[in-house]
Formats: structure tokens, sequence, C-alpha cells
């Protein structure tokens, strides 16, 4: 149960958080229909560190850099 | 014995600054202090909690909205939002319990005291909580998840009594 | 001996004994001589107290009667209390004569994994099969009803946790609480001391255990919180950790909650678990009175109970040396020490050669059993077989630390060859081990700053037994619950099933309710020889939380009952009561359905109720409709990202239908979208689609458009919502308001009933219609009103069954039934509502080729009944029976505004087919209807009622 | 080649002999090659590909590399419940042809797989959830399969310990249950697959996990291994909950998030349900095993993890729905409770088809419903992987659905995989 760091409130554990996707999955209003939907739907899925978007019930919306093997958080900046 | 004393919250206000506005400038033009991260400061018109990375409660009828907004100019927005939420006064030493059997979050902490302000879970429901002193803590739960929320602290030992 | 009888009754499969405060109801057993407990799961071998804790495999019993019945209890982990009712399992008809005990005879025809060799032939013939051996599998009886008792969680903080209350996790406790640190000490016992309650060891001048009492005080004064009875049951990341706290013991009822379930978040964890005992593997070494070295130690020592009257002890280390002199000192004769060892030596060795006969080189080959309990043992001596007679054999193969929560917390492992076991290596989340389980035994180097007095000299390593090759036949056992013997694993290997996950999980190793505590080690010995391997490479099994089983309601805690989950409840929950509402769940919303009156159906209510509201006047609760202000001078963008239709040229005062995507183009969300000032927006969504909604605005302002200046503040909670729709409702509400209404999508503020509304000019009905919102706190007053001046009218209050007649009847798309996420808008007939610049979330997806053309697409069509009769909800359409269906029916509804049966539903190339007539079949409800497609709308296509 | 053939009159010749002329179930192959197709994942789907090609499509030079031990993935992991009675038509066709498949499986495997086809039950807790169910029935009746809806007393008659009162937090208003549907012995499925395409020649290489994959040019020709390069003509990805992973090795992302999904097993006691019993609308499931431990779970950890660990969170709230609906499950004590890792596709439905690579395929994103399609996901892999085209029944579940709009979407929530 992970103890994530809300850049607003401090270190709260993992059930007052919520993933949304990882950075590169974004879709841009102004992307190209192609360029949309590739980053729709492809996932890099990486079995290590990746870049996810985060939010937690204060509002805050938050980026983690984290490893999806060990759930170690190396890196938070707000969103 | 900790009480819960139930009821409405009366006049709440949310006061929400844009992204990158200078929140010193907006407290000097609103003409009272906005509070840092997790703190509330209560004022003779009534508290100001911060709920959120750009938002601050205005708790109490002594704030008027149109006034404020008025005062913020474009730097940010006045929403009133009384009929959502319900007041539950927790009165007692031994308030920090409730929060531990139905929360997540270190209530017993020694900086956990008075002014302090934490939005989190409390029996599935996300509530604010704003420590008024040793002995009075204020929870305010979604209006529609109250019912829920009190019938399992009863549940759970906690004395209800009217406000 | 005890000196005194039993103060405390108990009884045991109906015979009743008595034990003393602070037995285990092991313990009082073996003080009344009872030798035979159990069954064991597979052959029904006899079984007795083998262990003296939570790691005890074979004795286990039903403690309790009726409704606090509790299965599966260990009998050496549940202490006496007056009345307690224990009752052996899986033996029928008696313990003593056991039919299952025919499957020892038939051992040989089930070894493990026979049962995928057999049982072949279809299903039908395997669930025969499978009938007994469900029958004959299980252990305990299950219980039938509901749960008595009640579970809590409680949350905690600290700085150190230390996980077990023997010497070394109290002076880690002690230590850390005195120096500030904010201290929980958890131990699984019901006394504190750990294996001090086994050994005669003086520390400080007071015996182990009041010591340990002692130091317990000493925590406590300083600050520090001690749970006892409480054991660490899963260990997850972040050092977050479950703890299980007994209030009552098995089968025991209390008042207060059984359990209390702690969820404890540590800044430090520090694991001081000490060691479980391992076996020695020797045939029928599951025979009653073969038990671990250790807990003979702890009956003699702890409860005063003598484990029987002629012992052997057997072992291949030191530590059992202890057990000889506390059975000795009990007036137990002491027949040999047999040492796996070639030559023992030491100071404990030299004192047991002093007062008992010690036999190096020496091993037990095979128990003897008589009337379902040992009766001796033939031994390998120096090469020679042997035999002793004994009605005890004390065993001790070493003993392993107790890592579970080490590596549940993704700790690594050091492999000792000496100890023939592993060590905890580094632990992943800044935890330490500390201990007997870190591999330090001796009591003085544990407990440095303590004067310590142990007779028998220091404790030292233990080391591991000898490896069984077979030496005599018979059935030599590595899991004792599970009865799974080294021919099982020698079975497995053969096979091929040669990874330990495989051999585990093909012979059930480890995966009784010990989880293979006792076992799993002595196993992994066996299969490492078997595969001539060193014990490392032959891998080792996960830990999987919890550390022992726990009791499923403590998992649940309050969330019981009525409150599994939260229900939310409107702010006139109490107002509709009083009306005579009949609520329904929507989402997680109670919602008022119908208001029926006396003697009609559902049906019959809505149906008036629907008809009320077309030909007078109705009011109807949305207050759980989603609600959203939107403001600030970029207000705009973000309203124009989230919604697809335009908005730009919305004079202020007025709203709009709107929509809103997803990413993917289809349908998300509907709702009106109204513009309150030049920047001060208010969108209202679905119910059911509130939460998705106010996520997905913030994600649009903070992430995808970079905080915009704008706010959104979700009002959903904050208005209450009253519609009032029908003929009527325009002059009704203009009276209330004192002023004119505006005119259909405009909006005005007022105060009806001295509270301040404000009125928006929406229809769902079909009807000229208004949405009152009035904040929460002041809605009674205002709904008292609404309904008294609907009711003068000839109307009143109604409910969502008629409010989806209507919504039906005037073609309005419902979310999760016609927009059911696989819709687009072109599908439901809105594509010519979107904008045409695009630029709103989703129009990226809506240029996909599928989707550009709209071929072989279900689309929204009406549906009429052609006789009339009643068309079922969710029913297949299709040209006629047996077909493949080409849609299906998403809402059905009777006519209000005339005869008859309509229904929305989706059709593959609907909007192509008006005409046709097809069957709406629905084969579950033996109901066929023929059904003329038709435009989505039945009721005022024009929309001429909108306007006074 | 084989362990001989098992029967009861086998065991009987083995409880004479000691059991000892059994030899192993599948050889411990070695790296060779080249090979006709390699399937990469000793889970059951790539054992059953394995199988099928050797048996249906004459392919012998066949190799499945497994990175761990066989069936060590998902297969071993799941809640071993079979069914059909999905609601889209394609979802319906797949499971249904599996559905039929495991009717005849230990059979044909010569190896019992336990399956019991014990019910299927899906309880209804509103008048709107028998409308749905009623939907779903109806459905599945329209295309050929079984389902029967049961009123309130019909579904207090089959599972006893159901909580039917009125007052009940989700009272029962009655189900939908597919009798066809039940339960298998999952490690059961693995073995029994492994075994049979042993026989027919198939190498079976365990402890050998996939490092990259060998080219030329555009097309893929084998794969690295920690057991040295194996070249093969067509290479067959079937590792899902790794589907990312694997894919990314090739430089391909696929339109799939690794999510972790906990069950939860108690201790055995005698029969209590007879019958699998899921909700329509709450997202918890449970029955009992053949060896009394009842085994049920819920709600996946809704984020990215390879970590086979879940948060305790996930396993208090399906125990608390799970209790709520059979209150006597209360006093159970729960003995083990573990994780797998799901391929959460974005569209909720399984990706089986042409990989962008030449020579490349791929089979996942069975999100946390692919045990019950473990022989008809192999047998479809292997007629594509036999004969370059997709077999009707998995030709709309190709790879490219997604950026052409033709997603089969069974819960409709889109293409956020936590939203499923």
């Amino acid at each position: 149960m992970l103890l994530i760091p809300c850049p607003h409130c401090g270190p709260r554990n993992q059930e007052e958080f919520a993933y949304e996707r990882t950075l590169d999955s974004v879709v841009r209003l102004d992307d190209a229909p192609d360029a949309a939907v590739t980053a729709l739907y492809t996932r890099a899925n990486l079995r290590g560190t990746d870049h996810e978007i985060w939010s937690h019930l204060c509002g805050q919306w938050l980026r983690l850099t984290r490893d999806r093997m060990s759930h170690a958080i190396s890196a938070v900046e707000p969103l | 014995m900790t009480e819960m004393l139930v009821g409405p919250v009366g006049a709440l206000l949310s006061l929400d600054l844009w992204h990158g506005t200078d929140d010193a400038a907006a407290a000097l033009a609103a003409g009272f202090a906005l509070p840092a991260a997790g703190r509330a400061e209560t004022l003779p018109t009534g508290s100001v909690l911060r709920v959120g990375p750009r938002r601050w409660w205005l708790l109490g009828a002594g704030f008027s909205g149109d006034a404020i907004a008025q005062a913020l100019g474009d730097s940010g927005t006045v929403t009133t939002i009384a009929g959502g939420w319900v007041r539950v006064q927790l009165v007692g030493s031994t308030w920090r319990g409730l929060l531990m059997d139905c929360g997540l979050i270190d209530a017993e902490s020694p900086d956990f005291g008075p002014g302090t302000v934490a939005v989190t879970l409390l029996s599935h429901a996300r509530c604010v909580v704003h420590v008024r002193d040793a002995m009075r803590c204020d929870l305010f739960v979604p209006a529609s998840y109250a019912e829920h929320c009190l019938a399992q602290w009863r549940d759970l030992g906690w004395q209800q009594v009217a406000a | 001996m005890r000196e005194h009888a039993g103060t405390v009754p108990f009884t045991f499969d109906g015979k009743a004994y008595a034990g003393h405060p602070g037995d285990t109801l092991a313990a009082a057993l073996v003080a009344a001589g009872v030798k035979l407990v159990a069954r064991s799961f597979k052959l029904h071998r006899p079984r007795g107290i083998m262990a003296a804790g939570v790691e005890e495999a074979s004795a286990l019993v039903t403690v309790g009667y009726g409704a606090h019945a509790e299965p599966n209890v260990r009998a050496t982990d549940v202490f006496l209390y007056p009345g307690l009712v224990a009752t052996s399992q899986n033996a029928w008809p008696s313990l003593r004569h056991d039919i299952g005990a025919v499957n020892s005879l038939a051992a040989s025809l089930i070894p493990a994994g026979f049962y995928y060799k057999t049982f072949f032939g279809p299903p039908s013939r395997w669930m025969i099969y499978e009938h007994f051996i469900r029958k004959a599998a299980g252990l305990g009886q299950p219980p039938r009803v509901a749960d008595p008792d009640h579970y809590a969680h409680r949350s905690a903080f600290c700085d150190v946790l230390v996980v077990g209350g023997g010497p070394a996790g109290l002076a880690a406790a002690l230590h850390a609480a005195e120096a500030g640190k904010r201290v929980i000490l958890i131990e699984q016992d019901i006394a504190p001391g750990g294996s001090l309650l086994r050994e005669a060891v003086t520390i400080d001048g007071a015996p182990g255990d009041q010591w340990a009492q002692t130091m317990v005080a000493r925590i406590r004064a300083a600050g520090g919180r001690v749970l006892l009875r409480t054991t660490a049951a899963g260990y997850w990341d972040d050092n977050f950790l479950f703890a299980v706290e007994r209030r009552v013991e098995p089968g025991q009822p209390g008042q207060g909650p059984a359990q209390v379930l702690w969820k404890l978040r540590c800044a430090e964890v520090v694991l001081a678990t000490g060691t479980i005992e391992r076996p020695l593997v020797f045939v029928n070494n599951d025979l009653p009175g073969v038990m671990l070295a250790g807990a003979a130690r702890a009956l003699a020592l702890r409860h005063g109970v003598a484990p029987g009257r002629r012992a052997v002890i057997a072992t291949s280390h030191d530590d059992a040396y202890r057990t000889a002199f506390a059975l000795a000192d009990l007036g137990v004769e002491i027949v040999a020490i047999l040492d796996s060892r070639t030559a023992p030596a030491g100071p404990v060795i030299d004192a047991a050669r002093a007062r008992f006969a010690v036999f190096a080189d020496a091993r037990p080959l095979r128990a003897i059993r008589s009337r379902n309990a040992l009766a001796g043992l033939d031994a390998l001596v120096a090469g020679v077989r042997q035999r002793f007679d004994a009605d005890c054999l004390a065993m001790s193969g070493g003993a392993s630390p107790v890592l579970h929560l080490h590596r549940q917390a993704g700790g690594a492992l050091a492999y000792d060859a000496a100890r023939g076991g592993f060590l905890p290596g580094a632990g992943r989340q800044g935890n330490t081990t500390i201990g007997a389980a870190a591999g330090i035994h001796a009591l003085a180097s544990i407990l440095d700053q303590a004067d310590v007095v142990d007779p028998l000299g220091a404790a030292t390593a233990p080391a591991p037994g000898p490896i069984w090759r077979d030496d005599v036949p018979g059935k030599a056992f590595v899991d004792f619950q599970n009865d799974v013997t080294t021919g099982d694993l020698a079975l497995a290997q053969r096979e091929g099933y040669t990874s330990v996950e495989h051999t585990k999980r093909y012979t059930t190793l480890g995966m009784g309710t010990d989880q293979g505590k006792t076992g799993a080690m002595v196993a992994l010995a066996q299969i490492a020889d078997l595969r001539g391997v060193a014990l490392p490479e032959a891998g080792l099994t996960t830990f999987r939380p919890p550390y022992t089983p726990v009791t499923m309601g403590a998992f649940a805690g309050p969330a019981r009952g009525d409150h599994a989950a939260p229900i939310r409840r409107l702010p006139l929950a109490a107002a509709h009561d009083a009306l005579g509402a009949l609520w329904v769940p929507a989402g997680a919303w109670m919602r008022p359905r119908a208001y029926p009156e006396a003697g009609e159906s559902i049906g019959q209510a809505s149906l008036r109720e629907a008809r009320m509201v077309r030909a007078s006047v109705g009011v109807v609760d949305v207050s759980s409709l989603g609600k959203f202000e939107i403001a600030g001078p970029d207000a705009l963008a973000l309203v124009a990202a989230v919604c697809a239709t335009p908005m730009a040229k919305l004079a202020v005062g007025r709203g709009r239908y709107t929509v809103m995507l997803r990413e993917d183009g289809m349908v998300m969300d509907d709702g009106t979208l109204w513009r309150l000032a030049e920047d001060r927006w208010l969108i209202t969504s679905s119910s059911g689609g509130a939460a998705r909604m106010s996520r997905h605005m913030t994600y649009v302002a903070d992430v995808l458009l970079g905080h915009p200046r704008a706010a959104v503040v979700d009002v959903g909670e904050h208005w209450a919502g009253l519609a009032i729709a029908g003929p009527r409702s325009a002059a009704l509400l203009a009276d209330l308001i004192g002023a004119p209404v505006p005119s259909h999508m405009g909006l005005c503020h007022g105060t009806i009933a001295g509270a301040p509304v404000r009125v928006l000019a929406a229809s769902y009905s079909g009807e000229r219609a208004f949405e009152v919102h009035v904040p929460g706190h002041l809605a009674h007053a205002v709904f008292a009103a609404l309904v008294d001046a609907a009711q003068a009218a000839g109307g009143g209050v109604y409910g969502l069954d008629a409010m989806d007649h209507l919504r039906v009847e005037k073609g309005h798309v419902v979310i999760g039934a016609e927009a059911d996420g696989r819709a687009s808008p072109a599908d439901l007939g809105m594509g010519g509502m979107l904008r045409k610049a695009g630029g709103f979330i989703g129009w990226q997806g809506l240029t996909r080729p599928a989707l550009a053309d709209q071929a072989g697409r279900r689309q929204l069509v009406g549906l009429t009944s052609i006789d009339g009769a009643g068309i079922c909800e969710g029913a297949m359409l299709v040209v006629q029976q047996g077909e493949e269906p080409a849609g299906h029916v998403t809402t059905a509804a009777p006519r209000v505004a005339g005869q008859g049966a309509i229904a929305l539903g989706l059709l593959t190339d609907g909007a192509a087919r008006h005409g046709e007539v097809l069957l709406a079949w629905s084969p579950t409800r033996h109901s066929m209807v023929q059904v003329r497609v038709g435009p989505a709308v039945f009721h005022d296509p024009e929309g001429a009622l909108y306007h006074d | 080649m084989g362990a001989g053939r098992y029967s009861a009159l086998s065991l009987l010749r083995g409880a004479i002999t000691g059991h000892r002329h059994w030899g192993r179930a599948w050889r411990a192959a070695e790296p060779g090659g080249p090979y006709d197709v390699i399937v990469i994942g000793g889970g059951g789907h790539g054992l059953a590909t394995a199988y099928y090609l050797a048996k249906e499509h004459g392919v012998r030079r066949v190799a499945v590399v497994e990175k761990g031990y066989i069936g060590g993935g998902n297969t071993g992991r799941n809640t071993t419940i079979v069914r059909s009675n999905y609601r889209q038509p394609q979802l319906q066709r797949l499971l249904d042809y599996s559905l039929k498949l495991w009717h005849g499986l230990s059979d044909d495997l010569n190896y019992n797989v336990m399956f019991s086809p014990r019910g299927a039950l899906f309880l209804g807790h509103s008048d709107a959830d028998m409308v749905k169910l009623a939907e779903r029935g109806d459905a599945l009746i329209a295309m050929g399969i079984d389902a029967e809806l049961m009123d309130r007393d019909a579904v207090a008659r089959l599972v006893p310990l159901l909580d039917m009162g009125r007052d009940a937090r989700w009272p029962i208003e009655g189900g939908l249950i597919q009798r066809r549907g039940g339960t298998a012995r999952h490690d059961a499925v693995a073995w029994g697959f492994a075994r049979a395409a042993d026989s027919l020649g198939v190498d079976i290489i365990e402890n050998c996990e996939v490092t990259g994959f060998l080219r030329d040019g555009g097309r893929v020709t084998g794969v690295r291994t920690t057991r040295g390069d194996i070249a093969a003509g067509r290479t067959a990805i079937c590792v899902a909950g790794n589907s990312g992973h694997v894919a990314g090795l090739a430089g391909i992302k696929l339109p799939i998030e690794s999510h972790t999904l906990q069950a939860w097993v108690t201790e055995p006691v005698k029969p209590m349900i007879d019958t699998v019993v899921m909700s329509q609308t709450l997202h918890c499931y449970f029955s009992q095993s053949d060896k009394g431990g009842m085994v049920g779970g819920g709600d996946p950890d809704f984020f990215p993890s390879y970590a086979q660990r879940g948060a305790p969170m996930r396993l208090e709230d399906s125990i608390a729905q799970s209790i709520a609906l059979a209150p006597a499950l209360s006093r159970l004590r729960m003995v083990r409770s573990w994780a797998g890792v799901t391929d959460m596709s974005f569209d909720g439905s399984p990706i089986i088809g042409e990989m962008p690579l030449d020579g490349l395929y791929i089979n996942g994103g069975w999100c946390y419903g692919g045990f019950k399609a473990t022989p008809g996901s192999g047998r479809l892999y292997a007629h594509l992987l036999a004969t370059g085209e997709s077999h009707p029944i998995a030709a709309p579940f190709d790879l490219a659905r997604f950026a052409q709009g033709r997603t089969i979407d069974e819960t409709g929530s889109g293409p956020m995989p936590q939203s499923r």
C-alpha cells in the first residue's frame, strides 16, 4: 500500500490517489488524428520505471516517476 | 467522552485562485489571510481553510461572496457550496480516536494540532478535517454521505447529539 | 506433574475436562491424558499435539458451538476459557473409529496428484466423483449462519514497529520508547516472553516470563503501545502492515469487537519473530505422542504438563537437550537422547551425559503405533538398529528463522549451510531483523545489558536434521496437514514437477492452514537431495500474506450489513418518505422510483404519475445530477474542450443541451450547459456519470490545458434539483417566484418560500418544464411549496419510472442505456449537434475509418408495438426468431400521451430501416412482440409544447 | 514417448510398483531449432497453442519458451472460473468456442483438468439489474448459448447461504445462470497441455527468458533468450501480463497496460457452496474449490504494476462485498492471498492476430478473463500460426481494430484500462 507524497498535502496512503495514465499517452486537443489515436491506444507499459499521471483527492494532479516492479517512487512533481 | 454535534454548514464559500497568481496579493485584496497548505486561520468573521492547491474555504456568514469576488478581480473566483456539506463537530478529548477508527491519517501525531486542515477519506467518504483545539475537531462530510458515515460512527460507539 | 485439579471447565467431543488458567487447549488435553485429537486431511491418520503455537499442523479442532463455532482452530493457539467447547473434525462416526482411515489402507492407490490420472469421462461423470471428493475434503464444518461477532478496524502510525515480544523484541521496543520514539510492539501470544516461556532462565534476578511482564510495563510507561494477542498478518509496500488483535478466543462470545484489524504505517519495522522448530523425517513421524522438542519443553515449563511418562529426545543440535532436563524435572523418565551428530560436544551435552543416556550418530527410523498413539521407536544408533519403548518422542531437526514478513516486504535471503537454511539478508523497505530470527541465539548477546543466568549454558545455532532416503519402508511426512510424504516428493520429481513451485502445487506441500511453517524447509532439503543440488538452488516458494489465517470478517471490519458500502441519500429523503416514496438503488444513490397509492402496482403508479405530468404538472427530485460551475476568463476554453456542441455564441442567461465525448469519440455523458455570466458557466450531467465527470474536468483543466484561468467547482451536492414539468408548470412557478418565468432554455434567479433559487427552463419530459436549483440545506421549504402548488393544480410528485416513461416518449437518451459507452454521437442521431470547428475532446477518435462511415453501426431507433402489447426491455431485435440479433431494446415504456407500448432501441443500420417490422424477442421472459421501426420520438416532435 | 497413458488401471499398476514406473510428464527440452513456430510463454494459452499446432495442423517443429516454470504466471493465479455468458456477440462466439472444448478436454489430453460445470451464476440486486441480466440471457440464447433467468426463490434454493433478506445491503432479486459454466483445476490445465504437446514432439523449454528478437530486415526470424538464440519461421507472443514488455523488445507499443488483480482463498471446510457466484453490479465473485477452500476476488488494483503484489484495500472491498452477499463467509479464515498481472487491453477484449512486423504474432490483452478462454485461445492461435489466416471467430480481435474504430467493449467503459 504505497505512501505517495502529494505535492500539496504531503505523504498520504494510496487509497486517496487515482492513477490516470502515463505522461506519453496524453491526447492533446491539437494533435493530428493519427498522433492522437496512437497516443490514446498505445502504451510502452514498461516493466520498469515510467512517468505516470495521478491525482490526489485534494485536487492536486501530480506526475510520479515510478518503478512498476518495486513500486519505488523516484520523483514527484506537481502538474 | 467525545460527542458528535451534527448540523448544516450554514455559510460556506469556495475561493479559487488561478494557477500562478500571487497568493499574498490576493489575500491583501480580500482582506484576510490565505493560509498555507494544510492550515486554517480563524478570524472574527469566520475561518479560512486551505483545502486544495488553489482552493480555500471561507466558513461563516461574515464573508461576502460578491465583495470578495470584486476584490479578487480576475485573479480568482468565489462560489457558494454550503448546501453540499454537513458539519460534524467532535467535542471531547478523544476525537482523534474516531479518525483512527475510520480513516488512515496520522491524527495521533503531535503535529496534527490546532489549525490543521486535512482532506482525507473517512468511512469511504471524502471529508475535510479541521482541528479547532485539543477538545474540538470539525469534520465536513459530503451531505449525501452523512447518513452512512454517522450510522457507521454511531455503530463504532461514538455518541451523536443534535447541534 | 500439576498438583491440583483444573479450575477451567471445558469439553472435548462431549467429554468434560478442566484445565488451568493460561493453558492452551492443547496443554489441558495433554494434561488430561488425551493423545488422539484429530484425523489428517487425506489419509485420516490419527493425529495429536505436535507443536506449541501457530505452526501446529495436525491438532485442528472446531471450537465454540452454534453460530459461535469456529472450524480449523489450532489446539495450540486457543487459550482456555470457562465453558470452552471443542470438537474433533474430519472423522466419522468418531475420532477413534473413523471410516476415513480406510484411505490409509488405500494410500498406495492415492499418491500425490492421483486425481490427475483418473476420473476420466464426460464432465457429468467427473461431477459424481467430485461430489464424494468434496465431501471427503475440507476439515471442519463450515459456518451456516451469519457471523454473530463483529470486527473493528483501527489505524496507527509509529516511528518503530517491533514484531515479536520475545527477549529481542522487548529490548528493542524499550530502547526505542525510552529514546522518545512512537513505538508499537505486537506479540501473537497471550503473554509476552516468546522463547523465554519455554526456558528455565533468570534475567535481572527474575524468571524469564516475569522479566517479560516487567519489560511490557516499562515500555508502556515510556509511552510505547504494546498489543498482546496480536499477529502481524501482512506486510505491504512502504512499511504498511495489517495486524490482527484477538479480543476474545475462538468460539468465545464477547461484547465489543471480537477482533481488531490494525492498519499500521511505520517509519521503521523491526522483525523479532524468532524461529520455528523443524521436525525430523522418519516413518510415522506424525503419530500422536511425537512432538517438536520445543513444544514438549513449553508444555513442561510453561504449563507444568508432562507430555508422557517415558520420553525419547531425538535431535540434530543442542537445543533439544534442554527438553530432557525440563521433562526429567517433572518426573518423566528420559529413556534416551538420540543425537544425529557423530560427535556432539558442549556444556549442555556434558550436563546431559551426566543424567541421561546420550547416543551419538543416532536417529529415529520408525515410530511404532499402538492404539492410535506412540508406543516406541526403532532407531539407528551408529549403524545398528535399536528399539526404544516410549510414549513421547520429542524431535528437533533444527529451526528456521521466521522470515515470512521479511520476504513479503521483498527482503533478500542469505543461505547458511551450517544451519541448513536461510537467514534474512537486506530488507527492501529498511526493515531489520533481530534476535533468533537473525540467527542470534545466545540470550546474553541478545540482552547485552541484562544479567542473564542460563543454567544450561548459552544457546547455540541450530543444525539441520539428516536427509531421509527411504531407509525403512513406510510413510515419512514433510507436510503433516496435507499428508505429503517423502515418497510424494520423489514421485513429483520423477514425473518432471521438479521446480519447487511445481512440486508444491502437485503435492499440495505447504498449502494447508499452517502454510508450511513446520514442513517447508525440511521438504526443500529433501527436494534438493533428490535433485542432487545444494538447497539454495532448489528454489524457494513465495511467502504470501497473511502470515497466519485471518478471519474474513476482520478484513471487512465495519463495512458490514448496511455499511458494507456507502449509500448516498438525497437532501430531501425525509420529505419523499413522508410522501410514501418507494426507493430504488441508482448507482450509489437511493432515489424515489414511484409513489404508489393504495392498491397500485409500481407500473400503475408510474403511468398515473407520468399522465399527471402530461395533463397538468409534476415535481420530481433530480438532485443527484452532476452540476459544475466553471468560472474565470478562460472558462469558455475549458467548456469548449469538454462539451462537443457549439456554445461560443450562447448569450448570458441562456442554456443548451450538450454532450461530452470520451477521447475515443464515444458519448461519455450528456446534460445541459448554461451561461450564468460572461465567464461563468453551469454544466449539468448524469447522476451515474457525476464522479467521472468531476475527475474528467479537473484532468482537462490541470493536465490537458495546463491550468487555464478558470476554476471547476463541483456544486452537485450544493444545489438540490427539483424539476417541475407539465402544461401548468410555467404559471405555477411564476406565482411562486412572483416574477415571469424564463422562456425555454432560459434561466433566471429568484426566491421561493424565502430560499434563493436558480430556475433553468430545461425539459426532459417533453413538456414545458423547469429545473429549480436550491441550496441543499434550504430545499425542504421549496420542495413543499412546489408539491403543494402542483397538487393544488391537479398534479403532484412523480418518480424515476414516470420520468423514464416521459423521456422515452420524447426520445431522450440515457447514459448507460442508449448511450452505453459503445455509441458514437452519430449512432444516437447527434452527429449534427457537434461543433463543426472540432477542438472538443474526442474529435480525433471520430475520424477513425469505421466511425467515419456509418455502415453496420448500431443506431438509435424508436419502436412501436404493433398490437399494443408491452415490449420487453432488453429484448433482442430480430427479423424472425432464432436469428442472430440485429440489435436490442434499450428502454421500454407504455405510451403516456395515448395507448399502447413503445421503446427505444439500438439497431444495425437503424436510421435506414424506418418502417420495417421486427420482432422484439425475449426467450428468458418468453415474450415475442412485433414492433415497427421508426424515429426515436413519439410525442411533440417539433417541440411546440416548450413555448407558452 | 510420454509417461504412459493415465487411467485407474495405471494407478493400480503404480500401487503395486510403488509408482516407480512413471516417467517425466514432459521432457526438460534443450533449445534446438530452427522451429516452424516458437511460442513465447509457457502458460495455459501458450501450451495449448503448441498442442493444437502439433495435433490439428501437424506442425511438429514447435517450441514453447518459458522464462520461469510452466503455469507460473496467470495460469496459476486465477480463480479458475470457466464460462461464456458475455454480452458482446464476438466475445460470446470466442468464449463458447472455448467452453465447448472444456467439455471434452480431460479425455482429449488424457489428463484430468477437473472441469466441473457446476454453474456460473450472476446475481441481480435490483429490477434494473434483472433487466440487464435478462438482456444478457436473451442475447446468449439468440446465439445458441445456454442461459437461464432465475427468480429469487430459485437462487435461494441453489445457494442457501446467500442473504435473501429484503433489507440486505445488496438485496438479491434473482440471477442468470449458465449451467455449462463452472470451474477447473488451473495447474492441471498447464500440465495437461504440456504433457500432451510434449508427447507430440513439442519442445517445452523452461527457465528460458526471451531478451530480444532475431531480425532479418522487416521480418522476425526467432528470439534471443537467456539460453541462446533460437530461430523460427513464426514467433508467437503469448505472455499475457507481460505482453507490453515483450512487444517492447520488438519496439512495438500495444493498447495494453499491466495491472494487478488479487484473489484470496480460505481454510478448507466441508462443502458450503456448489456454484460460482458473481454479481452483476458488484465486482466480487467466489466459489468453493474441491479441496474445500472458498476462492474469491474482486476489482483489480487500478494502476500499472508487474510486481505480482497488490494493496490490502482491494481485499477489504471484495471480502466486505462477499460477506454482504453470503454472511456465513465472515467466520471463515483467509489462509492465503496472491496477485496476478493482468494484460488490461484498451477495450477489455483480447488481441489475437499479426503484429506490425512480419513473422511476429500476438495473443494477449485477456484482462482478468483469460483462464476460461485457454483451450479456445490456443486452438484459434494455432490456426493463425499454421495457416497465416485468422480464424473467423478470432478475426474481430485483431490489433488494427483500435486505430480503425472496431473496438469490442463489453463494459462500454472505453480506452482507459483502470475504468474497466
